[in-house]
C-alpha cells in the first residue's frame, strides 16, 4: 500500500503518539522518578547511606525508617535512593560504551561490506555466541572487582547487540532509493553514511537503547549479587540483595524486598518505555 | 542533433556469492551486450517486461552499479574508466529519477534540505541567498508554491513526491536524466500531470531522457525513440512512430498485442490472438526463441546480431537479414 | 555395596556414572536409600580440593582423607568446660602404630606397627608403606614444609612392622604432626608402576588407605558419599553411610539444619545461630579454635610506619560491636595475638587494647595526624564476616578522621597483594596448622615469617623467637612468648580482632561427636 | 551433508577467536593460580615449582599454542578447586544442567508460544495487555531475587516443596541411568517415586529459569504473529471460509516458526547465563553452579572450558536450527 | 434480470487512534447473474474496502457501519460468523492482486487448494486433490500434477494467478470477486489471464466483480462498469455505453488522462487538483473542487446516484440538469 493512502496530512507528531502509548508513559514517568530520586540523593537522603548505627539494626519498616534498616542499622530508604543513581549511572555508562563502539563498527561493516567489515561482524558473532552473563563475569573478574570494570564488562558484552542492529539497519537503509540518489548526485560515501544512513537508523537504536539500559542495569545488579560488581559498602541494589539474602529466613524481608522491587520497577520501566517507543515509531502499527 | 551518450556492448552480471568461501556462485546476466545511444534533447524510451534488465541498464549507465564490461561514452568520453573524483562533474550532468517516490527522498530531511544538498555539493561557492532563490525557483518549476519546501516528504502525496524527486534530479542542471519508471506507481490522473511536467522540463531545460517504463502508452507519449529489452538484451530500437507502426521483432509485436486497449470489442474471444505461449527466456541462442512462433533452429543456437534494417531502426532477429 | 573393589571411590577420571550404577541394584528393589542403614547427612559450604594426602591442605579435604586413611597415631579424648568431648592434643594414642619408643634426647623414635592393620584391599600395613608414604610427603610441593617441621633426618625399616625415625634436632610437636591427615599411610602396592605425576593425579580422586570409609563419590561442588567399610581393621564403625551435601549458600545450610534435613551443618553464619538456637531438635556446639582474625597494618608505609598511628587504630576499632553483632557473640575478642586454644595464650586481659576513641584521637594528634588520613582496606572474597567487619571498622574509623575505602578482592588477588606487602591495611585471618606458639610466631610475626604481611620487624621479638625455638622446655617457651606478645601489643603491627569459634549445628540424633582443634570432623567417631 | 561440513569448517575461525578471548581473559586475571593450587600456606618455593609445572613461566604465545593444542586433544585442563579434570567435572554435571535447561525451555516454549499467539489474535484486548505486562516483568525481575522469594515462600514459609538442594531427595535413589536426565530415566524405568521426587526438585528452578525466556518467546511470538496476521495470504486463507483457529494455527503458526525458532535458539545463551545464577541459588548440581564457584574462586580452567563448550553448543544449535529452517520453510535450501 | 447480489447504501468506517472516518460512503450496486461488473477508480477510492466489506474480511479497526448486501435473499451483513464462513469461499470467492504474496509460501499449492474445498464440499482429501489437478488443467497449466506439488515460490506470477483463479473457482462460487488480479503482472501475462477469465466466465457461469484501475482491462472483460471516487460510486453504465458516452466529468477526465497508443500527443489533459484525504470533511459533491463545470449547487449539495438512461446511473448535478 502506498504511503499516500495514509490518512496523512494531520498525522500526529511523534510525541503525541508516544503519549498515546499509556504503558510507555507510565514507564517514562517511573524512569524520570527514579532519575529524580537519584539526583535528590546527591543532596538529601533521610540518613547517610553508609551511616552505621548498630543500635537501630534490623528495624522493620516504620515511622523512623520508612523501609526499615539493615544489619548495620543503615537506613534502607537512603541506600535505595543512592542505589538509584548508581544503577542508572552504571547502566547508562555501560550502554554508552556498547553504543559508542557498536554503532560505528556496525555502520562501517554494513556500509562498506568489504573484508574488514566481514571480519568485524564475525568477531561480533563470536562474541555473541558467549553466554552473556559468563562473558560479563569473566571480563569483570579479569579487570578487577569494582564498579568500573563491571560497567566496562557489561558495555563490552553489549557491543555486538548494537553492532549487529546497526549492521542490519545500514544494510536495509542502504537499499533505499534515496541513498542511490545521493550516489547519483556524487555525494561522498562518508557523507552519505553520516548524513543519511546514520540518522535513518536512529529509531530502532533508540528502542534498543531503552531496552539495553534495562538489561544492563539487570546485569550489573546480577554481577553485584554474585559479588563481582561493586565494592562494599556501595549501596548498589544487587549488592544490597546479596547482602540481605541471609536475612530472609529470619524474617527481615524488607532488606531483600525493596531493592528487588527497585530493580524490577526500573528495568520494567525501561522495557515498557522501549516497547512504547517502538510502537510509537512504527508506522505499521498505526 | 549531436550524440550525448553512446553505450557500447554494455553488460552487467550479478554474481550472488554463497557460502563463506564463496565456493558457489551463480551469475545473473541482468544486462547482456547492449548498445544504444541517446542524442541531445532526445528521449529514449526503454520497454520490457519485469526483470528484463531495464533498471540495471539505467543504473549501469550512471555507474551506480559498476558495469561488468562495455563502454559508456558521454560526449565521447568513456566514463567507465574515470576515478570517483573525476566522475564528479559527470554526476552533475547525469541524474536519475526513481520509480518509488516514497523512498526516493530522505524521510528525515525537509524538501528544502534535500534540494539544497546537491546544489551545495556541486556549487560550493553559492551563497545562501542564491541557494534559497534557486530552491524557490525549482519548487515553482515543478508546480509548488515555495512555502512547501519546509515540509517533509511524508506530508506529500505520491504524485507530489515524484515531482519533488524530479526537482531534486534537475536541481544541479543536468543534461541527461535516467527516469526509472517514474510514473508506474501513480494513478492515471496523477501520471498525466507528471508526464506533462517532464515534457515541459525537457523542453525548457533541453534535457535528454532515458525513460524506462513497461507501459507502452506512456512510452509512446514521451519518447522520441523506443528500445525494447528482453532478458537482458536490447532486441529492437526505432523511432517512436516507426516502432508503433512497424514493429519488427516478434517480441515487440507480442507486447503491442498484449496491451489492453480501452476500446470495447464485441467478440472477446478474438482477444490477444498474437500473444502465444509464455515461457522462460532461452539461455542459448536468441532468448526469445522459446516463445517465438517463427523461431528456427538457427534462433535456438545463435544469438542474432543487432542490425540496422531501415535507417535508425535496429533489430536483433534472424528474420531480418 | 562393592566390597571387593580396592576402593569404591568412583571418582577415577573419565569413569562417570559409577555412582548411579551403585544405586541401580538397590533401586530396583526399593527406592528408599535409607532402608536399614545409618546415614549421616551433612551440609558443607565446599567439598574440599583433593583426596591426595600430600596435597590436601584445607580442612574439608582433611576430613575425607581422614575418613579413608589412617595415620600412625591419633589424639585421645577429654571433656571441655561445656562437657563436650574433644580431642586432647597432649594425649597421643596409638593408631596404625601400636606402640613407640623415644630416645631421651628426643632424636630417635622406634615405631611398632599394629600387625592387624590392613589396607582396604587387604594388604597389611608395613614399614615399607610408612617409609614410602613419608617420602612422598617429603617430596611434595604442597606439604613438604610440614615434613621438614618434623625434623626427620633418616627413616629406617627395622623389620616389616618396625620403623626407626632419626631426627636432626628435637621436635616438640613431633606426634602432633604425625597425627595430621598429611601423614596418612598409603598403600604403595596400589601405586606400583605409576610415575610420580600419575600417582598424584590418581590419588587426587582415589584413596588407597586403611581408613574406616570407602569414598563412593567425591564431587567437590555437589556431594560426597562415603560408605563405612565392613572389614575395617579396627572394626566397622557405627555409621553405614555418610552423605556430605555441598551447599555454598549459607542461608540454605541454615534452612536445612533448621528443618532437620541434615544432621550436621558447618560454616553457619553466627547471626543465624540465634534462629537455630530456638530449635529444640538441634544441638549447637561452639568450640574455641586457633583461627584468628586481625587487621594487618603495613608497617613500612606512611602513616602506618608510625607506631602512634598504629596504636591509635588499635584504640579505634569497635571490638565489642564486631564480636556481638557481626559474630553474634559466637567469637571471642582477641586480646593478645595468641588465641585461647593455643598454648601461650595470655588469660589476663588487663593492658590489652579496648575501644577508646579519645585516646585514639590523642595518639593521632601526637603523631601529627589530627585531621586523619585516607587509606585502603583490603579484604578477600569468600567470607561475609570479613566484609561486615570491614564496614564496621570503616564506620568507626571515620569518627577519628580516618577514611577507609574498602577494596574487596578475589582470594588469589588478595593473597598476591598481601604476600607482596602491597596494601595499607588488610583483614587477615590465620589458622595455625600446628597448635604451637613458636610455629605461629615464626610464621606471622618473625621478621622473616612467611605470613608477616605487614613487614613487622622487631629485633626483640626476633631474638625471643630464636631463643624459644632452641629451647626444649615447654614452660620456658610459653613464658618467652608471653613476653613477645606484650612487645607486639606495644608495637601494634596488628589490630587483633577476634578468635573465631568453630561452630557445628548438630541434630540431636547425632551422638558421640568429637571436636578436633583443626576443626575437621572425624566421621569414624560419630554414631547415630 | 556437504553443507554441514562446510558450516563446521566455517566455525573454526570463530572457535579460535573464542579460544583467544577466553585465553586472554584468563591471563589478565589478577592473582596467581599456582598459589591457589599450592594452598594458601604453602611456601614460596613450592608455588614456584607448581608454576613451572603448569607452564605459567613460558612466554604467552607459547602458552596459547599449548592451550589450543590441549583443547584440540580434548584436554580442557584441571580445576584446582575440585581437583579433577574439567572434562570429568563437566560430564558429571552436564545431565543435571541439561535437564534443567530443557525443562525451563520446555516450559518457556509450551507456555510462551500459546500465550503469544493468543495475545496476537486478541490484540489490544485486556488479555493482551495483561500478558504483555507479565511477560515484560519476566525480563525485568532479577532472577536471583525471584529465586529467593520463591524459596522463602514455598520452602521456608509454607513447606510446599522439598529442600532446594540437588535433583532428588537424599532418601531416594536416583533412577537407573539411561540418559542421565532423572525425569526421563525414571519415566523410562517406571520408577514413580523417583519421578515424583525429581519433579518436585526441578519445578522451582525450572520456573525461575524459564521466566525470562518465556517472556521473550511469548513477546516474539506475539509480534511476529501480529505481523503475519496482516499479510496477504492470511487474508486469502480467511477468504476460503476456513475456521479462524485453522487460519492462525496452520497458516500463521507455520510462518512464525522460523523467527520463533531463532529466538528460542538465542534464548539458550541467556538460559546458560541465568542458569549460573539459578543453579547457585537452588544448589542444582549442574555446570552453572560449578562455574559460579570457579569464577568466584578464580579457577580459570573450568571457566575457559565452559565458555568454549557453550560457544560450541551455541554454534551447534544454530547449525541445527538452520537445518530445521529448511524443513519448515521450503524456500530455504542448502546445497 | 434478477440480481444475484444487491448492495444498498454501504458505509464502511475506519477507526484509527485519531478518529473515525468513512472510507466507503453510500455505495450501492447490483450484480446480475453471469454478469461481470467492473469497479474502477483511482488508488484509495475504496474499491478494495467495498469488496472486503461484502466478504466480511475487514480488518480489526474497520467495520461496516450501515447498509445491506442481499445475497440469496439474506443480508450478508447480518449473518453469524459461521454462516459467513460458509459463504466465503463456498458461494463468494476472491482473487487478490499480488499472487506472490496471496499464497502461503510454506504450503504446497495443492495443499492450499484442498484446504479451500474441504469445508465447503463433501469431498475427501484425495478427491479434492484430484479436482485441483482438473481445475489446473482447465486453467491451461501444463503438467498440473507437478504444479500441485510445488511451493508458490517455485512458480511464476502468471502461474500463481492461475492457481488462484482455479482455487477460487473450485467450489463453484456464485460470485467471484477479483481485486486487481492482473495489476502486478506483465502485460503479456495479464493478457493471458484476461483471456482465460473471459473463457471461464461462461464455462463456470459465475458473476464477477472485477476491481481495477486500468480502463483497458475493463473494456476487455466487463459487462458493466461502476466508477468510484472518494468512497462513492459516481457513474454506472454498461461498458460499451460508458466508453462511448461517459457522462460524469470525472469519468470523462479519466479517459482523457490516458496516453493514446495510436497517436502522437504533446500534452495530456489532466484533472486538476488532488484527491481529498478521507479524513477531510467534504460538503456537496466530492468531485466539486476538481470539476471543470462545478456550480454553487455542486459545492453545497451532494447529488444522488440517478438513473439517467436505462442502466446508466450518474451522480452529478450538471448531468441531471442537462437531462432535465
Ligand atoms: N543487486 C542485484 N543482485 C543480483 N541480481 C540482481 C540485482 N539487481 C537486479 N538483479 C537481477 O537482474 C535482473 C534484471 O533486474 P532489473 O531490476 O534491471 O529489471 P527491470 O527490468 O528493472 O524489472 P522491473 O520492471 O521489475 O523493475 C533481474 O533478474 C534481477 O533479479
Ligand atoms: N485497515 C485500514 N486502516 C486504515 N485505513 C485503511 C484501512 N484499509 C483501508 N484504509 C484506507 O481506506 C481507503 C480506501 O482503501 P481501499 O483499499 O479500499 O482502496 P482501493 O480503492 O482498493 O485502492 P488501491 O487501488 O490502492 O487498492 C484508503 O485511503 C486506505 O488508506
Ligand atoms: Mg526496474
Ligand atoms: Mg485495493
Ligand atoms: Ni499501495
Amino acid at each position: 500500500m502506498s504511503e499516500q493512502k495514509n490518512i496523512g496530512i494531520d498525522r500526529p507528531s511523534f510525541l503525541q503518539r508516544l503519549v498515546k502509548q499509556k504503558m510507555a508513559l507510565v514507564g517514562g514517568i517511573v524512569i524520570l522518578l527514579w532519575l529524580l530520586v537519584g539526583l535528590v540523593s546527591f543532596f538529601y537522603t533521610p540518613y547517610g547511606p553508609n551511616e552505621v548505627n548498630m543500635a537501630e539494626k534490623l528495624l522493620a519498616p516504620g515511622a523512623g525508617h520508612l523501609m526499615g534498616t539493615d544489619n548495620f542499622g543503615r537506613d534502607i530508604l537512603s541506600r535505595m535512593m543512592c542505589g538509584a543513581r548508581i544503577s542508572l549511572l552504571l547502566g547508562f555508562v555501560a550502554v554508552c560504551i556498547s553504543l559508542c563502539i557498536g554503532i560505528p563498527l556496525g555502520a562501517f561493516s554494513g556500509y562498506y561490506e568489504g573484508k574488514a567489515g566481514n571480519l568485524i561482524m564475525r568477531v561480533m558473532d563470536s562474541l555473541q555466541a558467549f553466554p552473556m552473563l559468563i562473558l560479563v563475569m569473566s571480563i569483570s573478574v579479569a579487570l578487577g572487582r569494582n564498579s568500573f570494570s563491571a560497567m566496562l564488562a557489561v558495555g563490552i558484552a553489549g557491543i555486538p547487540n548494537f553492532a549487529r542492529l546497526m549492521y542490519a539497519q545500514t544494510l536495509s537503509v542502504k537499499q533505499s532509493a534515496f541513498i542511490e540518489g545521493e550516489h547519483a548526485i556524487g555525494l561522498p560515501r562518508r557523507d552519505i553514511l553520516v548524513r543519511h544512513i546514520l540518522p535513518n537508523c536512529i529509531t530502532p537504536i533508540l528502542v534498543r537503547l531503552s531496552l539495553s539500559l534495562g538489561s544492563a542495569i539487570l546485569t550489573v545488579s546480577s554481577l553485584s549479587f554474585l559479588g563481582i560488581g561493586v565494592q562494599p559498602p556501595t549501596p548498589e541494589w544487587g549488592y544490597m540483595i546479596s547482602d540481605a539474602r541471609g536475612y530472609i529466613l529470619t524474617g527481615e524481608w524488607w532488606m531483600i524486598f525493596f531493592p528487588g522491587l527497585a530493580i524490577a520497577s526500573l528495568v520494567l520501566s525501561f522495557n515498557l518505555f522501549g516497547d512504547g517507543l517502538r510502537d510509537a515509531l512504527d508506522y505499521r502499527t498505526q | 542533433m549531436s550524440r550525448l551518450l553512446e553505450v557500447k556492448n554494455l553488460s552487467k552480471f550479478y554474481t550472488s556469492k554463497q557460502g563463506f568461501f564463496g565456493a558457489k556462485s551463480e551469475t545473473v546476466k541482468a544486462v547482456n551486450q547492449i548498445s544504444f545511444h541517446v542524442d541531445e534533447q532526445e528521449t529514449l524510451g526503454i520497454v520490457g517486461e519485469s526483470g528484463c534488465g531495464k533498471s540495471t541498464t539505467g543504473r549501469a549507465v550512471l555507474r551506480l552499479h559498476e558495469p561488468t564490461e562495455g563502454e559508456i561514452l558521454y560526449r565521447g568520453k568513456d566514463i567507465c574508466k574515470l576515478s570517483l573524483e573525476e566522475m564528479k562533474p559527470y554526476r552533475q550532468k547525469m541524474q536519475i529519477v526513481f520509480q518509488n517516490a516514497n523512498s526516493a527522498l530522505d524521510p528525515r530531511w525537509t524538501v528544502e534540505q534535500s534540494l539544497a544538498e546537491p546544489i551545495r555539493l556541486h556549487y560550493p561557492q553559492i551563497s545562501q541567498k542564491e541557494l534559497d532563490e534557486r530552491i524557490d525557483r525549482l519548487m515553482e518549476e515543478v508546480g509548488f508554491a515555495p512555502m512547501y519546501k519546509k515540509k517533509y516528504p511524508h506530508e506529500f502525496s505520491g504524485g507530489q513526491r515524484q515531482r519533488i524527486g524530479i526537482a531534486k534530479a534537475i536541481s544541479v542542471s543536468p543534461e541527461f536524466v535516467v527516469c526509472d519508471e517514474p510514473v508506474s506507481a501513480l494513478d492515471v490522473s496523477v501520471q498525466a500531470q507528471v508526464l506533462n511536467l517532464m515534457k515541459k522540463l525537457q523542453r525548457e531545460r533541453k534535457l535528454s531522457y532515458m525513460f524506462i517504463s513497461h507501459d507502452l502508452s506512456v512510452i509512446r507519449f514521451i519518447s522520441d525513440r523506443v528500445g525494447v529489452m528482453y532478458a537482458g538484451r536490447l532486441v529492437e530500437v526505432a523511432e517512436t512512430k516507426e516502432f508503433f507502426e512497424n514493429a519488427l521483432h516478434p517480441y515487440s509485436r507480442v507486447l503491442m498485442a498484449a496491451v489492453p486497449k480501452p476500446v470495447v470489442m464485441d467478440d472477446k474471444d478474438e482477444l490477444y490472438r498474437g500473444i502465444g505461449k509464455i515461457a522462460k527466456a532461452s539461455r542459448e541462442g536468441c532468448p526469445f526463441c522459446s516463445r517465438c512462433a517463427q523461431a528456427t533452429e538457427r534462433c535456438r543456437g545463435e544469438m542474432p546480431e543487432q542490425r540496422e534494417v531501415t535507417e535508425g531502426h535496429f533489430v536483433s532477429c534472424h528474420l531480418y537479414e | 555395596n562393592n566390597p571387593n573393589a580396592t576402593t569404591a571411590a568412583t571418582t577415577a577420571a573419565g569413569e562417570s556414572g559409577t555412582a548411579q550404577e551403585g544405586g541401580e541394584t538397590q533401586a530396583a528393589a526399593d527406592n528408599t536409600a535409607n532402608a536399614g542403614g545409618k546415614v549421616l547427612t551433612l551440609a558443607y559450604a565446599e567439598g574440599g580440593k583433593t583426596l591426595n594426602p600430600t596435597q590436601g591442605t584445607d580442612s574439608t579435604s582433611a576430613e575425607f582423607i581422614n575418613a579413608a586413611y589412617d595415620q600412625l597415631v591419633t589424639y585421645g579424648t577429654k571433656k571441655n568446660d561445656q562437657g563436650y568431648e574433644m580431642a586432647d592434643t597432649s594425649d597421643i594414642q596409638p593408631s596404625l602404630a601400636k606402640s613407640w619408643e623415644a630416645s631421651d634426647d628426643g632424636l630417635t623414635y622406634v615405631i611398632h606397627l599394629d600387625e592387624n592393620a590392613k589396607f582396604a584391599n587387604g594388604d597389611p600395613v608395613t614399614a615399607d608403606a610408612v617409609i614410602y608414604s613419608f617420602n612422598r610427603i617429603k617430596d611434595s610441593n604442597y606439604t613438604g614444609f610440614l615434613y621438614s617441621l618434623a625434623n626427620i633426618d633418616t627413616m629406617e625399616k627395622t623389620d616389616d612392622l618396625t620403623v626407626t625415625l632419626k631426627l636432626s634436632k628435637p621436635c616438640t610437636i613431633f606426634f602432633n604432626l604425625l597425627q595430621m591427615h598429611i601423614f596418612s599411610i598409603v598403600n604403595p602396592n596400589q601405586l606400583e608402576g605409576m610415575s610420580e605425576e600419575e600417582i598424584d593425579t590418581f590419588l587426587t580422586t582415589t584413596t588407597v588407605g586403611s581408613g574406616a570409609f570407602d569414598i563412593e563419590k567425591w564431587d567437590a561442588t555437589t556431594e560426597v558419599i562415603l560408605n563405612a567399610r565392613p572389614d575395617y581393621w579396627k572394626g566397622k564403625v557405627d555409621l553405614d553411610k555418610v552423605i556430605v551435601k555441598i551447599i555454598p549458600e549459607p542461608s540454605n545450610r541454615v534452612l536445612l539444619a533448621d528443618k532437620g534435613d541434615v544432621d550436621i551443618a558447618r560454616v553457619i553464619p553466627p547471626k543465624d545461630l540465634s534462629k537455630l538456637e530456638g530449635n529444640t531438635d538441634l544441638d549447637i556446639r561452639v568450640y574455641e579454635s586457633v583461627s584468628i582474625v586481625y587487621l594487618s597494618l603495613n608497617t613500612q608505609k606512611a602513616p602506618l610506619d608510625n607506631v602512634k598511628v598504629r596504636q591509635a587504630l588499635n584504640y579505634a576499632v569497635p571490638y565489642d560491636v564486631i564480636v556481638n553483632d557481626v559474630m553474634s557473640g559466637k567469637a571471642k575478642k582477641l586480646d593478645y595475638v595468641i588465641p585461647s586454644a593455643m598454648p601461650g595464650h595470655i588469660t589476663d586481659t588487663t593492658g590489652a587494647y579496648t575501644e577508646d576513641l579519645d585516646k585514639a584521637k590523642a595518639l593521632l594528634a601526637e603523631a601529627g595526624y589530627a585531621d586523619g588520613f585516607d587509606m585502603k582496606l583490603v579484604i578477600s572474597t569468600g567470607n561475609q564476616d570479613y566484609e561486615d567487619t570491614a564496614i564496621l571498622v570503616q564506620a568507626e574509623l571515620a569518627k577519628i578522621g580516618v577514611n577507609l575505602s574498602i577494596e574487596k578482592m578475589e582470594r588469589a588477588q588478595y593473597l598476591e597483594a598481601t604476600r607482596s606487602h602491597n596494601f595499607d591495611m588488610a583483614i587477615s585471618s590465620y589458622s595455625s596448622f600446628v597448635n604451637d606458639p613458636g610455629y605461629f610466631f615464626g610464621n606471622c610475626l618473625y621478621s622473616q615469617g612467611e605470613y608477616n604481611y605487614g613487614s613487622y620487624k622487631s629485633d626483640e621479638v626476633d631474638a625471643i623467637w630464636d631463643k624459644a625455638e632452641s629451647s626444649n622446655n615447654l614452660e620456658e617457651r610459653y613464658e618467652l612468648y608471653t613476653e613477645a606478645q606484650k612487645i607486639v601489643a606495644e608495637d601494634a603491627p596488628w589490630v587483633p580482632l577476634y578468635e573465631k569459634a568453630n561452630i557445628y549445628v548438630l541434630n540431636k540424633n547425632v551422638k558421640s561427636f568429637m571436636y578436633y582443634p583443626d576443626g575437621a570432623v572425624r566421621f569414624a567417631q560419630i554414631s547415630k | 551433508m556437504k553443507y554441514i561440513v562446510k558450516r563446521i569448517l566455517q566455525m573454526i575461525p570463530s572457535v579460535l577467536l573464542v579460544l583467544l578471548i577466553t585465553f586472554t581473559l584468563s591471563r589478565i586475571v589478577p592473582g596467581d593460580p599456582a598459589r591457589m593450587m599450592a594452598g594458601e600456606q604453602a611456601p614460596e618455593e613450592a608455588v614456584e615449582r607448581i608454576r613451572e609445572e603448569m607452564g605459567l613461566n613460558d612466554p604467552i604465545p607459547k602458552q596459547f599454542v599449548d592451550y589450543v593444542g590441549d583443547v584440540l586433544h580434548g584436554d580442557l585442563g584441571t580445576a584446582w578447586h575440585t581437583g579433577k579434570p574439567v572434562t570429568y567435572d563437566f560430564a558429571m554435571r552436564f545431565p543435571a544442567s541439561l535437564e534443567l535447561a530443557l525443562c525451563a525451555l520446555l516450559l518457556a516454549v509450551l507456555i510462551g508460544i500459546p500465550v503469544g499467539i493468543y495475545a496476537a489474535s486478541k490484540k489490544d484486548s485486556a488479555a493482551d495487555h495483561v500478558s504483555r505486562v507479565v511477560t515484560l516483568l519476566g525480563t525485568s525481575v532479577p532472577v536471583f531475587w525471584l529465586g529467593f522469594m520463591l524459596i522463602y515462600l514455598l520452602y521456608a514459609k509454607y513447606d510446599l516443596i522439598p529442600a532446594p538442594i540437588g535433583r532428588i531427595s537424599d532418601n531416594i535413589y536416583p533412577p537407573t541411568q539411561i540418559t542421565g536426565l532423572y525425569l526421563l530415566d525414571s519415566l523410562l524405568t517406571g520408577d514413580m517415586i523417583a519421578f515424583k521426587s525429581a519433579l518436585s526438585h526441578i519445578l522451582l528452578p525450572a520456573i525461575c529459569l524459564s521466566f525470562g525466556s518465556l517472556a521473550v518467546i511469548s513477546r516474539m511470538t506475539r509480534s511476529n504473529m501480529i505481523e503475519v496476521l496482516n499479510l496477504d495470504y492470511i487474508r486469502t486463507a480467511r477468504s476460503k471460509g476456513i475456521k479462524e483457529r485453522q487460519v492462525v494455527g496452520k497458516h500463521g503458526l507455520r510462518n512464525i516458526l522460523v523467527p520463533v525458532m531463532t529466538v528460542i535458539g538465542a534464548q539458550l545463551g541467556g538460559l546458560i547465563g541465568n542458569a549460573v545464577v539459578v543453579e547457585t541459588i537452588f544448589n542444582w548440581p549442574g555446570v552453572g553452579s560449578y562455574i559460579t564457584q570457579s569464577i568466584l574462586q578464580t579457577d580459570y580452567a573450568p571457566v575457559q572450558a565452559f565458555t568454549v563448550v557453550s560457544v560450541l553448543i551455541y554454534m551447534a544449535i544454530n547449525l541445527i536450527l538452520d537445518i530445521l529452517y529448511a524443513v519448515v520453510d521450503p524456500r530455504i535450501t542448502y546445497n | 434480470m434478477e440480481p444475484i447480489l444487491k448492495v444498498q447504501d454501504l458505509h464502511t468506517e475506519i477507526t484509527t487512534n485519531y478518529g473515525t472516518f468513512e472510507a466507503v460512503s453510500g455505495v450501492s450496486f447490483e450484480l446480475g447473474k453471469g454478469e461481470t461488473l467492473g469497479l474502477v477508480g483511482e488508488s484509495g477510492c475504496g474499491k478494495s474496502l467495498t469488496s472486503l466489506s461484502i466478504t466480511g474480511l475487514l480488518g480489526p479497526k474497520v467495520r461496516v457501519a450501515a447498509g445491506e448486501a442481499i445475497f440469496e435473499g439474506r443480508d450478508i451483513f447480518k449473518l453469524s460468523p459461521k454462516e459467513m464462513r460458509q459463504l466465503r469461499g463456498g458461494k463468494i470467492s476472491m482473487i487478490f492482486q499480488e499472487p506472490m504474496t496471496a499464497l502461503n509460501p510454506l504450503f504446497t499449492v495443492g495443499n492450499q487448494m484442498v484446504e479451500m474445498m474441504l469445508p465447503h464440499m463433501k469431498i475427501t482429501k484425495k478427491e479434492a486433490l484430484k479436482r485441483s489437478v482438473e481445475l489446473l488443467t482447465d486453467m491451461g497449466i501444463e503438467r498440473p500434477e507437478q504444479v500441485v506439488k510445488s511451493y508458490p515460490f517455485e512458480l511464476s506470477g502468471g502461474m500463481l494467478q492461475r492457481v488462484m483463479i482455479a482455487m477460487s473457482l473450485s467450489c463453484n462460487p456464485k460470485i467471484l470477486i477479483a481485486d486487481e488480479p492482473t495489476t502486478a503482472l506483465d502485460v503479456t501475462i495479464q493478457a493471458q489471464i484476461l483471456k482465460l477469465m473471459n473463457e471461464l466466465k461462461h464455462k463456470y457461469d459465475t458473476s464477477i466483480i472485477l476491481i481495477t484501475h486500468n480502463l483497458g482491462v475493463v473494456a476487455q472483460i466487463c459487462d458493466r462498469v461502476a466508477v468510484m471516487y472518494f468512497g462513492r460510486i459516481m457513474e454506472t453504465a454498461p461498458v460499451k455505453r460508458l466508453f462511448e458516452q461517459p457522462l460524469h466529468p470525472y469519468t470523462k477526465g479519466l479517459f482523457l488522462c490516458i496516453p493514446k497508443l495510436d497517436q502522437d500527443e504533446d500534452f495530456l489533459s489532466t484533472i486538476p487538483g488532488m484527491v481529498p484525504a478521507l479524513t477531510e470533511k467534504t460538503e456537496g459533491c466530492a468531485f466539486a473542487p476538481r470539476c471543470p463545470r462545478c456550480t454553487d449547487r455542486c459545492r453545497r449539495e451532494e447529488p444522488e446516484l440517478v438513473e439517467v438512461e436505462e442502466g446508466h446511473f450518474c451522480r452529478c448535478w450538471g448531468v441531471l440538469e442537462d437531462k432535465a
